[in-house]
């Protein structure tokens, strides 16, 4: 644990909520790759400092927690996944749409007109 | 005994692994998905049986013991989910057989299920925090592909949501496994319970909190839940119907499990979920008297519903868990039902708004009963089993003297019912109208469909008659998450 | 749609993509004791399609390994799950590991454990992600389209 | 036997619902036969249970909440069970003939006989919870019952209305009831009767109680749903608005009040309601012009009459509470009857509009005659009996009760007034209005047979009347049950007395209001209030529907950002403040940990800041993959071997996939529309997920104290797991399913990118069959 991973780790998540906050699709998914480069660093992180790598039948001293490695490994592989479907969903957003961009729910947005316009429907 | 918790998850992954390999014949793919799927119910309550009789049972993947590998726990509770949600998986995959549609026009339907069948039966008997995050993953990724089947642009839109929604609660559930690890050094349920509780107070109510807003998200509560409405009704019916089931409720399961299992009494946010439980509540059936879709009515009920689960956990009492544990073995079922049955209207009008539908009591009086029963249920009208298990919650509430959020759940009771009529009125009654088009693929078969529903509908009174022992059941469940030893030494014994 | 190409860069791609192919293959089975795994050894593999991909255009993939990537993720998983199932069939836990001592001509004895299969599984599975990946997103996408909707 | 006849009820309806179409009115003799059985029944076992040998059955449901399902069978549940099943069974007959040719006679017929089930089970009930079960039956079976002709606007909203009005008040009753099980122990009436509660939460309970025994028996300022339930066919106006459903609240005060009179709010609540009612109601019954509205708020006005005396939990105001409460259904149901009848023939019920009844109508204005003489308390007939009782309650009592009594004659004043009016409307319709339309005309007399059960009330209240012992015994024993002090002594002749003055006094003061018709109208036009309860009712759904929509349009923005934002704020806020509130701090950790951490800190940083500004999408894309790489050599340094090759290969890939997708779209990113996150909000939520994140990390890692369960693992890799490297043991072995579960999902998001890149292409063709050497010998290498 060190205050300069802790602040990278930050600062990635930082990033990657600012990025996840836009409307282009394309910018999301950039930034939920950063979100998850972010929580890696955390996760291994989470093993303590580091040290020499997990292997058995070394010459003895300190060795990294292996237990968030092998969490790692997972979760960049799930990472890998779901983004290749998130393109795959922004490929065919471009493709029925035009563009990536995320819009508003059609029907939110019609019962808020009525809300604030005209009355609502009384009884049945 | 071992295989009987891990064939709920095995054997739906080796049906997934079939039905891709059989690739493009259909029958061959249906007979594998319904075996697979009866195979699970079957074993599911065969489990159920047994973890009720002997109690809990734990089956170590690997060979390797708690804490260091992965534990697979199937308690009272985990056994009532995995018979629900398997069960729901099979009618409704009935249901998609008999609808074609999606079910048809993609070879990797089946598959899909399939694995969203593993994952759901995962994350319910997975005693171990990390294992849960993948479980959770396995589910999701089936449910992104199952919402998006088809590609239409409202898919592609709610889809987005969705996705980038849940891809949030899989990054907060990543840090919070991060956390758990940095302070505990281990991620194991039993484990974690006895660890907790050493961490310093502020450090222990920031997780749980952080755990309630990860599960939060995927069971929709207050104010996660704005994904749900928008995302649910897109799908195809069945496979909403299997989302509005379960979906939800793994998440709600998950906020049991790691509240009552992992926090010491004293950490348990219990007046903020209650405070949660009735806004969710409120605002859940505000939007869907709001809305002018049989479906997305039906979506902000999800909600609404939700609040009634968490306001039987935020009580933290036995009577408040077992009310809780019964609310959703209701819900699932009625809940699942009242899709289909959408999709039935769908099917026979060509559009689930109520402003283009009418008269089909008229045309369709089964249809019409199908949804009356399920309808009345949903609104807690006697004696079918919602009511049941609204009294449950409702005495409960009473008994820990938490008046705001039992006022909240009966107002709440009438709103559901107004929404029921307003379906009902608009949809049912009236003079008949001629469908506008048809959206049931060619050759559906609406006789299986309609008896995939009537199943449900039936499980759903026999829910009713049979709520005695199944509150008896529920109370056990509820005594065994309150106690928490039985778990931890299931788990952790040498 | 047809490139031009050169031998030499024909040949290039050719080489790297044995190379890393076998490449792959060590890391999968030097992975128990190596850095490697299936993981590994399954996204290097990808690479180099991924790399044949880029370098021959769309009709190279489709048949370069003559099988589908359905057929290769449902072996895959097939094999991963399969070593869940076949321990709980004979009364153990699932995921049970077995060692063999296996007789290798060239390399002399080595200790073969069904995690072996299991990792194969997972190398089989990425390596079919990938395929779909560059069929779906590579190929598909530049198939003519018969919905009615407007090509952009 | 209570509960066979209930499922007998149950049955029967279903049964001729789901052969509705085939049925047809014949519906009404199958479901009919339900009603005859109770009504049989009670008859059988009256003399039992009037001799206070009451009738239980019981058996369980859920016990642990105490719903189990009693019923009981005492002497006041059977008066109700005459009422309920007797003119139940009248009824049936009468819509037998009056459903003649109608398509919805089917229908109407089930659903009544589902509906006479409930009520059956409401009175015999003897667990609150049952009781609230077949009371919101009552409410769902009339919500189908007043929307039976569900074309027509009006029923369907008239239905809603009933509903959500009588619903309302059974959910307070609902709560009213846990709250009561619970400060007494018992959710079983007779017991809860027997040692009533009292203190804490009871006076809540009991008003929640009330409102839903106000709201079903239409007491002002609920009353409104009642007339406006009136478009429902006649017969089932007759059963539920005059003889069963709405004595369903009356019912349950009677119940209640012996034992909770005394308890605070009880008495002024209930007194000053059912007065209100009394005199509010029959004030409106003098103004319209429809019979049947003119009939529904003189039965508003007699629910106020009954609810102030069952409320005084007074001996003797119960005994003639009870006489009123069968003297009512009787002249009630019979007077809705004939309404019908003639409305069947006129095909108006507008008295502006009503025709001369000629020769062949005569039975029936005998009839409407006598019924409505009833009502007005003219003797010898069962309601001046009934009524006469009343007074004589009071007569005698404090201020207070004279108080009481006074308004109680003003009402009936009224209630001789409106009588006389509908009276007339038969008889001498040109008495009441100068027709401002022509009069219809009428198809033929009554159809045969139809006049039948409205004769054999008619005949029973001209028979009570006259021999009022053939009731005494029955009203006493009902009387009784619900209070063991109370006894009606029934008799037509008492003497002259300060009750009979007052019975004079009522009648006169009546004829003299419909009298002076003319002025009382005119000032009561002049009086009226502008808004209905009607008006006030719609504006209050409108109320919560705009509500509801304003809150809906608040929180569903429908828009990604915002919904990202708020899940994002709150993650990062809610535990932050948790955590805060906690106030341990485990000091600042180092500043680095290695030298070789710095270097990739900074590609890190930089690749991220990068990505996050650029304005091109492939840029961005492509210094994502820096941040990768950069991930990757922080995994060299941290020891991580497997990670780093991992990475590196992965993000190879991803850059790969990034860049097939984007070669599609345009490079730049257009302008965001409708930017409803601003860029100051979105730079906060992400400095708040920053410094929680950092906040995080540094306060759990200083919380560890026990040793990572990761150092089994490291020891036990070799021995157990048979390899030297433990991230890979780990993986494929140790925490093997996470393993599995992984490649499962990369199995579905292949299956989901194959989907949505093919989405709307024709299937593809299969490959042919190639090896990679005969691919190479084409290639040519």
């Amino acid at each position: 644990m060190n205050l300069l991973l802790v602040v990278t780790a930050a600062f990635l998540c930082a990033c990657g909520t600012y990025l996840v906050l836009s409307r282009h699709l394309s910018r999301v998914i950039i930034g939920i790759g950063l979100l998850g480069h972010g929580v890696n660093v955390l996760l291994v992180l989470s093993g303590g400092d580091g040290g020499r790598p997990a292997f058995v039948g070394g010459d003895g001293g300190p060795v990294a927690d292996p237990l968030p490695q092998a969490l790692v490994l997972t979760a960049i592989v799930i990472t890998f996944g779901v983004i290749a479907f998130l393109l795959a969903l922004a490929y065919r957003s471009w493709r029925v749409t035009g563009n990536d961009e995320v819009e508003d729910d059609v029907e939110d947005r019609r019962i808020a007109r009525e809300a604030h316009q005209g009355e609502p429907e009384a009884s049945t | 005994m071992t295989g009987l918790v891990v064939g709920p998850i095995l054997v739906p992954l080796l049906g997934a692994a079939l039905a891709m390999a059989l690739g493009r014949s259909r029958p061959a793919q249906r007979v594998v998905s319904l075996v697979a799927l009866a195979t699970s119910v079957v074993l599911s309550a065969l489990l159920l049986v047994r973890v009720d009789d002997g109690g809990i049972v734990a089956v170590r993947a690997g060979g390797w013991p708690a804490p260091i590998g992965i534990t697979l726990v199937a308690d009272r509770l985990a056994a009532i989910m995995l018979v629900l949600a398997t069960t729901m998986l099979l009618a409704v995959v009935v249901y998609a057989i008999g609808q074609g549609g999606a079910e048809r026009d993609h070879v990797g339907f089946h598959t899909v299920y399939l694995i969203l069948a593993a994952g759901v039966a995962g994350a319910f008997l997975t005693g171990d925090l990390f294992n849960l995050f993948v479980a959770f993953e396995v589910m999701l990724m089936a449910s992104y592909v199952l919402l998006t089947l088809g590609g239409r642009p409202d898919q592609v839109r709610s889809g987005m949501t969705y996705v980038v929604i849940s891809l949030l609660a899989s990054a907060l559930f990543l840090v919070a496994l991060a956390f758990v690890y940095a302070a505990t050094g281990t991620l194991s349920l039993a484990d974690l319970s006895t660890k907790v509780a050493e961490l310093p107070a502020g450090v222990r109510s920031g997780l749980a909190l952080l755990l309630i807003v990860v599960f939060g998200i995927k069971s929709a509560i207050f104010p996660l839940f704005f994904w749900l409405p928008d995302s649910y009704p897109t799908a195809p019916s069945p496979v909403t119907a299997v989302f509005a089931g379960l979906l939800t409720k793994v998440g709600v399961y998950a906020l049991i499990r790691t509240q009552t299992l992992l926090f010491p009494a004293d950490t348990q946010p219990g007046a903020l979920l209650l405070a949660v439980a009735s806004l969710t509540m409120v605002v859940g059936v505000l939007g869907a008297i709001s809305q002018h879709d049989v479906k997305r009515i039906l979506s902000f009920h999800i909600v609404s519903q939700i609040g009634y689960m968490v306001m039987g956990l935020g009580l933290f009492t036995v009577a408040g868990l077992a009310g809780a544990v019964l609310y959703i073995v209701h819900h699932i079922v009625v809940k699942t039902s009242l899709f289909l049955v959408a999709g039935l209207i769908e099917a026979r009008s060509g559009t689930a708004e109520l402003d283009r539908l009418s008269g089909l009591a008229r045309v369709e009086p089964l249809l019409a009963a199908l949804f009356l029963l399920p309808a009345l249920s949903l609104a807690g009208i006697p004696p079918f089993s919602g009511f049941v298990a609204k009294l449950a919650l409702l005495d409960a509430g009473v008994g820990a003297e938490a008046w705001a959020v039992v006022a909240a759940s009966l107002a709440v009771s009438l709103l559901t019912l107004y929404s029921m009529t307003k379906i009902w009125a608009n949809a049912f009654w009236g003079p008949p109208r001629e469908p506008e088009s048809s959206v049931v693929a060619v050759g559906a078969d609406r006789r299986l469909m309609a008896g995939a529903t009537a199943g449900l509908v039936a499980l759903s009174l026999g829910i009713a008659v049979a709520s005695g022992p199944l509150y008896d059941l529920a109370e056990r469940a509820a005594t065994d998450l309150v106690d928490r030893r039985p778990y931890i030494e299931a788990v952790l014994e040498p | 749609m047809r490139y031009r190409r050169s031998v030499i860069f024909d040949a290039t791609v050719t080489l790297v993509f044995d190379g890393a192919l076998v490449l792959s293959a060590y890391l999968l089975f030097a992975g128990h004791n190596q850095p490697g795994g299936g993981f590994v050894g399954g996204l290097v593999a990808a690479g180099a399609i991924a790399l044949h991909y880029v370098a021959g255009g769309g009709d190279q993939v489709r048949s370069l390994l003559g099988v589908q990537p359905w057929t290769l993720l449902s072996i895959g998983l097939a094999l991963a799950v399969g070593t869940a199932v076949v321990p709980v069939l004979f009364g153990a836990n699932p995921l049970d590991q077995e060692a063999y001592q296996v007789e290798l001509l060239v390399l002399g004895k080595a200790k073969a454990t069904t995690a072996l299969v299991f990792d194969a599984g997972v190398y089989l599975v990425v390596v079919g992600l990938m395929l779909m990946i560059l069929e779906g997103l590579g190929l598909a996408s530049d198939e003519p389209l018969d919905d009615g909707e407007v090509e952009r | 036997m209570l509960f066979g006849l209930i499922a007998l009820h149950a049955a029967a309806g279903l049964v001729v619902l789901v052969g509705a179409r085939r049925l047809g009115r014949w519906g009404f003799v199958v479901g009919g036969t339900a009603p005859l059985a109770a009504a049989l029944v009670a008859l059988a076992s009256a003399g039992a249970v009037l001799d206070g040998r009451s009738t239980t059955q019981r058996a369980g449901w859920v016990p642990q909440l105490g719903l189990t399902l009693d019923l009981r069978l005492d002497a006041f549940a059977l008066l109700m069970v005459a009422l309920v099943s007797g003119i139940g069974t009248l009824v049936f007959a009468y819509a037998w003939h009056y459903f003649a040719g109608s398509a919805y006679a089917g229908r109407a017929a089930g659903l009544l006989t589902l509906f006479a089930g409930s009520m059956l089970g409401v009175v015999l009930a003897d667990n609150l919870l049952v009781l609230y079960g077949f009371w919101e039956l009552t409410s769902i079976t009339s919500y189908l019952l007043i929307g039976l002709h569900d074309d027509d606007r009006d029923a369907r909203d008239g239905a809603l209305h009933a509903l959500l009005v009588t619903g309302l008040g059974g959910l307070a009753m609902l709560g009213g009831f846990v709250l009561l099980g619970h400060a007494a122990g018992t959710l079983q009436l007779s017991a809860l009767l027997a040692d009533p509660p009292s203190g804490g939460v009871v006076p809540v309970a009991l008003v929640l109680v009330l409102l839903g025994a106000f709201t079903k028996s239409a007491q002002y300022p609920f009353h409104s749903w009642l007339p406006r339930a009136m478009v429902a066919p006649t017969p089932i106006s007759a059963y539920l608005h005059s003889a069963a459903m709405v004595k369903a609240g009356v019912y349950l005060v009677a119940r209640f009040a012996p034992a909770f009179a005394d308890v605070g709010p009880w008495r002024p609540l209930v007194v000053g309601v059912g007065l209100v009612t009394m005199v509010a109601g029959g004030l409106r019954a003098l103004r319209p012009f429809d019979l049947k509205q003119l009939l529904a708020f003189g039965t508003i006005s007699q629910l106020g009459f009954l609810v102030v005396l069952f409320g005084l939990g007074r001996p003797e105001a119960t005994a003639a509470a009870c006489a009123l409460l069968l003297a009512h259904a009787l002249f009630k149901a019979a007077l809705f009857m004939v309404v019908g009848i003639v409305d069947h023939a006129a095909h108006t019920r507008d008295l502006r509009r009503l025709p001369l009844l000629g020769a062949g109508w005569r039975a029936t204005r005998a009839v409407a005659l006598v019924s409505a003489a009833s009502m007005a308390a003219i003797p010898p007939l069962a309601g001046f009996v009934a009524k006469e009782k009343a007074y004589a309650a009071l007569v005698h009592g404090d201020a207070t009760d004279r108080a009481i009594l006074a308004v109680l004659v003003v009402g009936s004043m009224l209630t001789v007034a409106y009588s006389a009016r509908f009276a007339a409307a038969l008889w001498r319709p040109d008495l009441l209005v100068v027709p401002s339309e022509p009069r219809t005309t009428l198809d033929a007399g009554p159809r045969h047979g139809i006049l039948a059960p409205a004769l054999v009330l008619a005949s029973a209240t001209a028979l009570l009347g006259l021999w009022p012992a053939t009731w005494s015994r029955l009203v006493d024993g009902a009387a009784n049950s619900l209070d063991p002090a109370a006894h009606a002594h029934l008799e037509l002749w008492h003497g002259f007395n300060a009750t009979l003055a007052l019975s004079a006094i009522t009648l006169a003061g009546g004829a003299l209001i419909f009298a002076l018709r003319r002025p009382v109208s005119a000032l009561q036009a002049r009086l009226a209030p502008r808004r209905s309860g009607v008006d006030a009712y719609d504006a209050s759904v409108r109320g919560v529907l705009r509500g509801a929509g304003w809150v809906t349009s608040v929180v569903q923005s429908g828009s990604l950002p915002v919904y990202a934002g708020i899940i994002l704020a709150t993650a990062a806020l809610a535990p932050l403040l948790a955590m805060v509130s906690g106030a341990w701090w485990p000091g600042w950790p180092d500043a680095i940990g290695r030298a070789g951490q710095i270097p990739a800190a900074g590609m890190l940083v930089a690749g991220a800041t990068a990505a996050t500004v650029a304005t091109r999408r492939f840029a961005a894309a492509l210094l994502l993959g820096v941040v990768g790489y950069g991930m990757a050599l922080l995994f060299v340094v941290q020891g991580a071997p497997d990670l780093a090759l991992t990475q590196f290969a992965v993000e190879t890939l991803s850059v790969v996939v990034f860049l097939l997708v984007l070669r599609r779209l345009p490079d730049r990113f257009e302008r965001e529309s409708q930017p409803l996150l601003g860029r100051a909000a979105r730079l906060a939520v992400s400095a708040l997920v920053g410094v929680w994140v950092a906040v995080g990390a540094i306060a759990f890692s200083g919380a560890r104290t026990a040793a990572p369960v990761s150092e089994e693992m490291v020891a036990r890799s070799l021995p157990e797991g048979y390899g030297e490297n433990v991230v890979n043991v780990i993986l494929v072995d140790i925490r093997g399913l996470d393993t599995m579960g992984e490649i499962t999902v990369l199995v579905a998001a292949g299956i989901g990118i194959a989907a949505l890149a093919r989405a709307g292409r024709p299937p593809r063709p299969r490959p042919e069959r190639r090896s990679i050497r005969e691919h190479r010998e084409e290639v040519g290498a």
